[in-house]
């Protein structure tokens, strides 16, 4: 699933991640700034063990819908942006592996931070995502549970 | 027929990913879903939200047959 | 020349930045954030020209001990971080290339943010990096003269 | 010798990265590094910093044969 406008790229996709692909994407001769923001599985748990993986779920469609209204609201905060790619991955995401990665361009690093930053705090909050830990010998839903809120109101 | 999509653990609680009911409001579909799925879908719906094709809405609001009401749990955040 | 201790790795090169791979080399079972950030030419120029390209001279000893104060300033800091990796290029930079990646991972996304930030900033105002502007038919330096600082004191 | 370090605009208007200098004190190498480089080093000295191995210093220490003293003029920054 993808959906690539000239500066706009988001995506929910069940493939490994490719940060420097993306950020590659992302440079453009008229922004000197590229923030890239990697999601990765950490070992700590909300339950009593060692992660070794986390499982993603979710609906694309609505998910991926969330994310460009992230990007939109990101766009609206900051004009100056370049590309915006939010890209996040669905099924079993192992350790080392990204899970989410946000990259920002613009002119100057200032809005690429605040704008990456925005992001993957929105992301976060806005988007429907639902996460297993993984662990040897059993699994459970990660104990973190948030209401799902726009992102024009964060 | 009214699409029920439920995610995560609505949908491990409910056993089945996307559903069809017959109802007027989401509260009527709703209602068929807990007599359908039982007493661990009701306590997954109990702290959900449910939205209207892709929007927040009230649970009063009317549904037909080409509506896509979506039971989201709390999401796992940061 | 480069120094790479366990988790810092600061380094001056004449080579090509490939931010994906040090993004990679950063990544750690136990820090689950990884901000990266690139500083790439920008075709706006300090002159009256489309910058094509720029030149970057330095004192590599001189500098990478510069670059080691800023990731040792940020671990002051930031006792938390996982890696840090800050690398800047010498010699011609052309557009969409990296002329500086900087690289911090962390538990969680808001140190390794604001670290980034720190780094990145401190870098260009405690490191010793003077910058030509190249553009068809010319060059010159570039004109944002500053003092510079020492990381600690930003 | 004391060695001297030319960086960036200073390299380029000495016509030298590297050079050596005998003088007991900073001071006395930059008058020698004047007089051996003329005018155009002159104007970027004067708004440069000058470091004795590694660090800043006054312009009044005292230097030998094994140090390093190094012309930074302002660095282009953000």
């Amino acid at each position: 699933m993808a959906a690539e406008r000239a500066l706009d790229w988001v995506a929910i996709s069940p493939d490994p991640l490719d940060a420097g692909a993306l950020e590659r994407w992302a440079r453009r001769p008229a922004y000197g700034a590229v923030v890239t923001f990697c999601g990765t599985p950490r070992t700590s748990s909300t339950h009593d063990h060692d992660v070794v993986a986390l499982e993603y779920e979710t609906e694309p469609t609505l998910a991926e819908a969330r994310l460009r209204a992230v990007s939109d609201e990101a766009r609206r905060r900051w004009p100056e942006l370049g590309a915006i790619v939010l890209h996040h991955r669905v099924g079993s995401v192992a350790l080392l592996e990204s899970a989410v990665v946000v990259v920002v361009s613009s002119p100057h690093r200032d809005a690429a931070f605040d704008a990456a930053r925005f992001c993957i705090d929105a992301l976060k909050r806005s988007v429907p995502m639902w996460k297993r830990e993984v662990w040897v010998g059993g699994s459970a839903w990660s104990e973190e549970g948030q209401t799902i809120v726009s992102a024009r109101d964060l | 027929m009214t699409t029920l999509l439920l995610l995560g653990p609505a949908r491990e609680a409910a056993g089945v990913a996307r559903d069809e009911f017959v109802g007027a409001t989401i509260d009527e579909i709703l209602d068929a879903a807990i007599a359908r799925y039982g007493e661990a879908f009701t306590r997954v719906l109990a702290v959900s939200q449910v939205w209207l094709n892709g929007e927040a809405t009230s649970r009063d609001a009317p549904v037909g047959p080409q509506d896509e009401v979506v039971v989201l749990p709390p999401i796992s955040g940061g």
